[in-house]
């Protein structure tokens, strides 16, 4: 009993912290538009900075700095602000499929970075002895204390981006998003707007890594292979982009999907084919996805009609 | 050296040029990224395979090849089968979304979860291990500028060329052709225009499987099978279709051509470790003086 | 002598070799409703979107109440004061109607995004009167019915009549409409023309496109006929229909 | 004996069987599950057979993490055997086995991180591993290329940890032997050609080429190094000893080629392994990680017997008594295992000597082993020379590691 | 009588089931005649059109085509068999040439492609001249045109106008009735939407008001021109059909 409240605990944990990441897609994606396929490259900066805020100095790479919890995560935060304010000032005339290579690339060349510079980064070795808030807990103290933080977490970003959108800025968002040019002609300045949402969204993207970081105690670059964006992504879609509950709720079915099968196999697949089980929980997967998809195609909850508070979405229109 | 580094950047690039066609012709007729592309690739690759396996090899080597006559028989099966998984993956899950009204992104990520099914199943049947059509190694010829190139890799260059020209051609001179770029762009007009839109995607996923199939079986002879080729190409692919500019079937070869090109000059400049990024930087480069590409509109 | 408002010289716009506006001096005055008037291909919506700052055009100077506004970003000449329609409409499809209205008011307290966590209040008050705004002018173009609907689900005439809103809800300075009657019933044309005159009489200028030729007779001063890209006569109704060019080549033999 | 365990006693794995890693991942989980298989054929841990759970990371941190906290909280096991990535190992060290008391002994990670987290006391002393560290196999690869007269080979490495470190260790052994490295060129794993390095590894110009790749990777690279016309002077890393690596690239190409592995050569205990692979697989253990994933869960499965309780703790400490230098030597096999079961019922100390030869954990939990040199005869894959403990350490000494 | 060319009866469609915007309109039209269908914004008359191509769902009711059901046959199959649709929006491909645009347009016809072609290029020279640009990049009256010549590139025997004229300079409109008359002449039948009221009806042999989904009036165009009801019609006043 208690071990499963323990795993669940744990479960929710790091639900919550790729939920922080998909409502920063959200804002970038399913509000204003912006294809970014690198989301792990943010993620992996919110983290290293993190790590390097923290982390004892050792002797392949700088450190010990010491900075307490708090400041590490908003400074984690802060330097991934501005990394997206470079890279969107960098991509600004993008659009689409070209806007989602550029960012890929960028992602892969982060992470390029973080396994060839070993002296900020430590290289594959990466960087381990973070500094991880609560650890002096028990175990399931452990666990508990830090998913209070990361859903904490959650709940504030959830919050402050649900003002966001639900307010004047976030319906020109979508206006912006919905046609530039009309946009452009009716007075909204399409280019800020644009770099605006992409860089308060790649904060909370920053804010995971960090989380993350503080979580496992540990990070390499391994942690932030291009696999990772396509599971954000793949929570922002089935839980409905545009959506920030949906996009919270595709998080937390998303990644019961990616560690749940696992458990589903290793419970239906009998011990002796326990090796084919990997493919097996990879096709297990492939269909629940495209099942969900399928059964649900604007995701499993659909974009709001209104921004205003002051309208309510109408059924009897809504078609 | 640079004599070299630039043959084998075409030549490596060719492959990935001939791959990148048919992720262009998805982006353009198919209006997504078809992730599960790449997997058709491999189940083009081992389906030619099976067929060789059967027969027991490709029969005697032709000329300066490293494969027998066999193989074209082998590719055709290839074509074959990979064009009807493409059907049939249109069947089951593309067209109920589009019927559905899904968005692109939905398709894109549907056609993740089917790349995931095709790579494991191709896993389960054939295993881990790579595979090979003729196991004979492929001696480079030495040309004059002592420059070191295989026949089996000039085949593939040449093949890309006559793709290109072939689905040039099928596209803009051919009813067909027509159909599909009318009901990519607008498929209620296309319906008023008495082309039924099922058919059009048919053809497209058919043309799109056999072109799959036939840079997943050059890929094999050329380097190896195994069932991650097609996830590991992926990235290649995309960026040589989409720096060459979305749904531009010559951009794309071109795109593929300067990918390989860019991979294998970049280590003038910098270190092998950072190779792979080199393509991207590339392409943000170019991006920043044409935000669509080079052949977009 | 009456000020000019709106004021191009020797705007020049090419698509490859096509020159769709070749060589464009016009000026205004203030508060007229102008219209601009030629057969088709002629180069209006071009010269339109060069006005409005959606294109640049290749050479000429184009100037607004004296501030020169060529090659101005589009959400600049907006900030100015002039608002522009489509011909072909851009809605916003997936918002609603209303808020395709409601986004349009500029400097909207909202819109800066941190004013939304200081001064709530006073988002909250914007918005009401915002909404009230919008649903006066959703009356008015009889789209109150579907302010709720999600703008991509308009008919044809319904979505002309939501880029009139939209450019009503500006209060802008200026109003170019691109065939703001192309579309729309009679009935409700009428009304339109009187708020049209309506808000002209409070000082406010429309240059507007249009191929009715009742409507542009009897509601516009002065009138610019376009052919191939350049102006060929500029004058009040009787002066156009009478001129031979302009029958020739876009009147043909009207009734 | 503490109170009656209930069976089966469950031992948990963590194994990448999918993702850039599944290649090598599967065949070490299906030896995974023969070690087991040999354990409850010589009669279980404490009268109980044991269960191997076996989860797959895919090569993802997170998942492995996941799989790890689900092993140690929802399945209870005691110990935790495999995991196969650096990275992985790593996380799960510091997020879950280490505050858990679940001792974790993989079977190949080889990043230098870990020894250095548990000098620092952050592992607790619950991390060990059956596969030594990337040292052993730099003299392996000294060895074998200074053996054949390479004066200044070129080396071909993945771009990882074990890659980057094996290269620095390898560079300085290669220099003590009397050589130097013309050139070191990395690649990026799963590329779909490695045209560029093969010919940026040509114009150095070496006399041979040491190629540290894993198995598909490394006979791309072998078969392009080859056909644009590279010496046959190869020294090949453990990951190629394997007969599909043989007939991908050729036999005939590589009669001037040698390799190196880490498992011990000859002696009982390593015959008795292999004649138990093949037994149940029909081919020889040659593959990364197969020898060490094998003596990992075997090692485990001894120290369970060994141990009070199937606690992590009395665990942990077990797996030292089980390599006990005045015990019983016992072997891999079932009869092997079942003598050695017996023994630690009777209370007899015993001896492990495994599938990679003897090995000891250190106060790190790391082992230092043997290493052996091999060669391809008439397409078969041969020992040719064996580095034993003494010679190894003699060498780790000379070399100044 | 003959049967009517075009026959609806009691046609309920709409874009959802529970939504119905044509609520049972019963109309026809016969070969060689020129119907306009008048009506407020919202009206239905684009459902209505589009009903009839088989792009919306049709919810009960029959339309017949020289007495064959179009209910439920799929668009491609209808206008296959005779019908000629200019829609009212998005009516060209932008992304095609102009040639390319009336290709796709002569598609069920791929034989005679050629003469229609060079048909349509007499008729409306300024698509010759523009043959190669893209419809995406023609002036509003000229995709205009253009789709009304794509429509015309199977000789359909039904001809559906969504509003024809809107975007039509005075001159262009004169000469696109006209070249409708004529086309009706050869035994076409014509069912035009049209704003325009005046010249709509001018151009017409009869007239059917559209009011919420329903015909309120219907009758000759020359006694529809001046009947007193029609613009209160267009008011959503309450008129009866005559
Ligand atoms: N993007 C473009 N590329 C090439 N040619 C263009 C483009 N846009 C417009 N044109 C051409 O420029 C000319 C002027 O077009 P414009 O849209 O300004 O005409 P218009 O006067 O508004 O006509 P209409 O009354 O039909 O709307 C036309 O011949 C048109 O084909
Ligand atoms: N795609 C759609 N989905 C849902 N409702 C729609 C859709 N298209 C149109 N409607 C609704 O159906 C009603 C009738 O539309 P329709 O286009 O038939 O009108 P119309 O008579 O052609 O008007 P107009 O003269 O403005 O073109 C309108 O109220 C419109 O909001
Ligand atoms: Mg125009
Ligand atoms: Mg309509």
């Amino acid at each position: 009993m208690m071990g499963t409240l323990s795993y669940l605990v744990f479960f929710v944990t790091v639900a919550s912290l790729f939920a922080i990441a998909t409502l920063g897609l959200n804002l970038q994606w399913g509000f204003s538009g912006q294809f970014n396929a690198g989301v792990v490259g943010f993620m992996a900066i919110g983290a290293y900075t993190y790590a390097a805020l923290t982390a004892p100095a050792q002797h392949e790479h700088v450190g010990g700095l010491d900075w307490p919890v708090i400041a590490a995560l908003v400074a984690a935060m802060a330097v991934t602000a501005l990394v997206a304010l470079a890279i969107g000032l960098v991509t600004i005339r993008l659009r689409t499929d070209y806007l989602a290579l550029a960012t890929f690339g960028i992602a892969a060349a982060i992470n390029h970075l973080a396994l060839n510079l070993e002296g900020i980064t430590g290289g594959g070795r990466g960087i381990a002895g973070i500094a991880k808030p609560f650890a002096d807990l028990p175990p399931l103290w452990f666990g508990l204390a830090f998913l209070a933080l990361a859903a904490g977490a959650l709940l504030a970003v959830y919050l402050l981006l649900e003002r966001l959108v639900r307010s004047p800025w976030g319906r020109a968002l979508r206006a912006v998003r919905e046609d530039e040019v009309a946009a452009a002609a009716l007075g909204k300045d399409v280019d800020r707007m644009r770099l605006t949402a992409f860089v308060i969204g790649a904060a909370p993207m920053g804010l995971s890594g960090a989380l993350y970081a503080a979580f496992i105690g540990y990070v390499s670059p391994y942690d932030f292979l291009a696999i990772l964006t396509f599971q954000i992504w793949a929570m922002l879609i089935v839980g409905g982009s545009g959506n920030n509950a949906g996009a919270v709720l595709g998080s937390f079915v998303v990644w019961a999907l990616w560690s749940l099968s696992g458990i589903v196999v290793v419970l239906i697949v009998p011990t002796k084919l326990q090796v084919q089980g990997g493919a097996i929980q990879a096709i297990l997967i492939g269909l629940l996805l495209v099942a969900m998809l399928i059964f649900r195609p604007r995701g499993l909850m659909g974009e709001r009609l209104h921004s205003s508070p002051l309208l309510r979405d109408d059924a009897a229109v809504r078609h | 050296m640079i004599a070299q580094l630039v043959i084998d950047g075409l030549l490596t690039g060719a492959v990935i040029a001939l791959g990148a066609i048919g992720i262009t012709l998805g982006l353009a007729i198919l209006r997504f990224a078809n992730f599960g592309y790449a997997e058709l690739m491999t189940v083009g690759g081992y389906a030619a395979l099976t067929a060789v396996l059967a027969y027991g090899g490709t029969g005697a080597p032709l000329g300066p090849f490293s494969f027998g006559g066999f193989l074209a028989v082998a590719l055709a099966v290839g074509l074959v089968v990979t064009a009807l998984v493409a059907v049939a993956s249109d069947v089951v899950v593309f067209r109920p979304l589009r019927r559905r009204g899904a968005g692109p992104l939905v398709l894109i990520f549907a056609s993740f979860g089917l790349a995931l099914v095709l790579r494991h199943v191709v896993l389960l049947i054939f295993g881990t291990q790579p595979e090979y059509y003729s196991r004979e190694i492929q001696m480079a010829v030495l040309l004059p500028g002592d420059v070191r190139v295989m026949p089996d890799q000039l085949l593939v260059l040449a093949i890309t060329v006559l793709a290109l020209v072939a689905l040039w051609w099928l596209l803009n001179h051919t009813r067909m052709g027509l159909a599909m770029r009318a009901v990519a762009e607008n498929t209620p007009l296309a319906r008023a225009c008495a082309i039924d839109p099922e058919m059009a995607i048919r053809w497209t996923w058919i043309v799109s499987g056999a072109l799959g199939a036939l840079a997943g079986t050059l890929f094999g002879l050329t380097v190896q099978l195994r069932p991650e080729m097609g996830a590991n190409l992926l990235l290649p692919l995309f960026t040589a279709a989409v720096l060459g500019g979305v749904g531009s079937i010559p951009g794309a070869v071109i795109g593929g051509l300067l990918v390989g090109l860019a991979e294998n000059l970049s280590v003038l400049v910098l270190p092998t470790s950072y190779k792979a990024t080199v393509p991207f930087l590339i392409m943000l480069a170019c991006f920043l003086l044409r935000p669509k590409g080079l052949f977009g509109k | 002598m009456t000020r000019v408002m709106l004021e191009t010289q020797n705007v020049t716009v090419s698509f490859g070799a096509l020159r769709a506006v070749d060589g464009v001096s016009l000026s205004i005055p203030v508060d007229a409703i102008a219209a601009l008037i030629g057969p088709n291909g002629a180069g209006k919506t071009t010269l339109f979107n060069a006005l409005a700052g959606a294109i640049r055009p290749d050479s000429g100077t184009i100037r607004f109440a004296g501030t020169r506004i060529d090659g101005l970003k589009p959400h600049r000449v907006f900030e100015l004061g002039i608002a522009r329609t489509f011909q072909i409409p851009r809605p916003f499809a997936e918002l609603s109607v209303i808020e395709n209205l409601m986004t349009v008011p500029p400097r909207q307290a909202g819109e800066t995004f941190w004013r939304n966590w200081l001064t709530p209040g006073r988002v909250r008050a914007e918005e009401a009167r915002l909404r009230d705004k919008a649903e006066e002018i959703l009356d008015f173009v009889a789209l109150r019915k579907l302010a709720l609907a999600p703008a991509r689900t308009l008919s044809g005439g319904q979505l002309k009549l939501l880029e009139l809103g939209r450019a009503l809800m500006a209060d802008p300075r200026y109003i170019l409409l691109d065939e703001p009657a192309a579309g729309v019933n009679a009935v409700l044309l009428e009304t339109i023309v009187e708020r049209i005159r309506a808000l002209n009489a409070r000082g406010i200028g429309f240059l507007v496109i249009e191929h009715n030729i009742d409507l542009v007779t009897r509601l516009c001063h002065p009138i610019v006929v376009m052919a191939q890209g350049q102006v060929v006569v500029v004058g009040d109704a009787d002066t156009v229909r009478a001129d031979q060019r302009v029958i020739d080549a876009y009147l043909g033999d009207m009734p | 004996q503490g109170a009656a365990p209930s069976c089966p006693i469950k031992l948990g794995a963590i194994i990448p069987l999918t993702g850039p890693q599944g290649p090598i991942g599967k065949p070490i989980a299906d030896t995974a599950q023969l070690a087991v298989e040999h354990v409850n054929a010589a009669g279980g841990v404490k009268g109980c057979p044991i269960e191997m759970v076996l989860r797959d990371d895919t090569g993802q941190p997170t998942l492995g993490v996941d799989a790890a906290r689900y092993l140690v909280d929802v399945q209870k096991v005691p110990a935790i055997v495999g995991v196969v990535g650096s990275g992985i190992a790593t996380a799960i060290v510091s997020a879950v086995t280490t505050s858990a008391k679940v001792p974790m002994v993989s079977c190949c990670a080889v990043t230098p991180t870990l020894t250095r987290l548990s000098e620092e006391g952050k592992t607790g002393g619950y991390f060990f591993r059956t596969i030594p560290t990337s040292r052993v196999f730099a003299v392996a690869h000294a060895v074998a290329a200074t053996d054949r007269g390479y004066k200044n080979p070129v080396v071909i490495y993945v771009n990882n940890d074990f890659g980057s470190a094996l290269l620095r260790d390898l560079e300085k052994a290669i220099g003590t032997l009397g050589g130097k490295i013309a050139g070191a060129i990395p690649y990026n794993e799963n590329q779909p050609s490695y045209r560029t390095e093969v010919n940026q590894a040509l114009a150095l110009k070496g006399d041979a080429l040491i190629l540290i790749a894993f198995s598909q990777d490394g006979a791309t690279l072998a078969r392009e190094w080859i056909s644009l016309g590279g010496t046959q002077n190869l020294v090949l890393h453990n990951t190629l000893r394997s007969q599909d690596f043989i007939s991908a690239v050729g036999a005939r190409f590589l009669t001037k080629a040698a390799g190196i592995d880490n498992a011990q050569v000859a002696g009982a205990s390593v015959d008795a392994f292999n004649a138990g692979f093949k037994a149940k697989f029909n081919r020889d253990p040659v593959g990364p990680g197969l020898h060490t994933v094998y003596d990992s869960a075997v090692v485990t499965a001894l120290a369970m017997q060994q141990a009070a309780t199937l606690d992590g703790t009395a665990i942990r400490d077990a797996l030292r008594q089980v390599q006990d230098p005045a015990g019983e030597v016992v072997v891999p096999g079932v009869e092997g295992i079942k003598k050695s079961l017996e023994a630690i019922k009777a209370g007899r100390k015993v001896r492990y000597v495994g599938a990679t030869g003897p090995f000891t954990f250190d106060k790190n939990g790391d082992v230092t082993g043997p290493a052996l040199v091999w060669k391809v005869e008439d397409g078969k894959l041969v020992t040719d020379k064996v580095i034993d403990l003494e010679q190894m350490t003699a060498l780790f000494k000379r070399i100044g590691y | 009588m003959t049967t009517p060319l075009l026959e609806i009866r009691d046609l309920v469609a709409g874009y959802h089931r529970d939504l119905p915007i044509v609520t049972g309109a019963s109309l026809s039209v016969a070969a060689a005649e020129v119907v306009a269908l008048l009506g407020p914004n919202g009206a239905g008359k684009s459902t209505l059109m589009k009903a009839v191509s088989g792009l919306v769902l049709v919810m009960g009711g029959s339309i017949r085509l020289d007495g064959t059901e179009l209910v439920g046959m799929p668009t491609h199959q209808a206008i296959a068999a005779g019908i000629g649709y200019v829609p009212q929006v998005q009516n060209v491909f932008v992304t095609l040439t102009i040639e390319e645009n009336l290709r796709a347009g002569g598609f069920a016809a791929p034989r005679t492609v050629r003469a229609r072609i060079a048909e349509a290029y007499e008729r409306f020279p300024m698509l010759a001249q523009k043959r190669r640009n893209l419809g995406g990049e023609l002036s509003g009256g000229q995709r205009q045109v253009l789709a009304i010549a794509r429509a015309l590139m199977t000789q359909p025997r039904l001809l559906l106008l969504d509003e024809p004229s809107a975007g039509l300079s005075p001159k262009a409109a004169q000469e696109v009735f006209a070249a409708v008359r004529g086309i009706a002449a050869g035994g076409v039948g014509v069912l035009m939407v049209e704003q325009n009221v005046k010249a709509g009806l001018a151009a017409s042999d009869r007239g059917i008001v559209l009011v919420q989904g329903r015909p309120v009036l219907d009758g000759p165009a020359a006694s529809l021109a001046g009947d007193p009801r029609l613009p209160r019609a267009f008011l959503g006043e309450q008129v009866f059909a005559a």
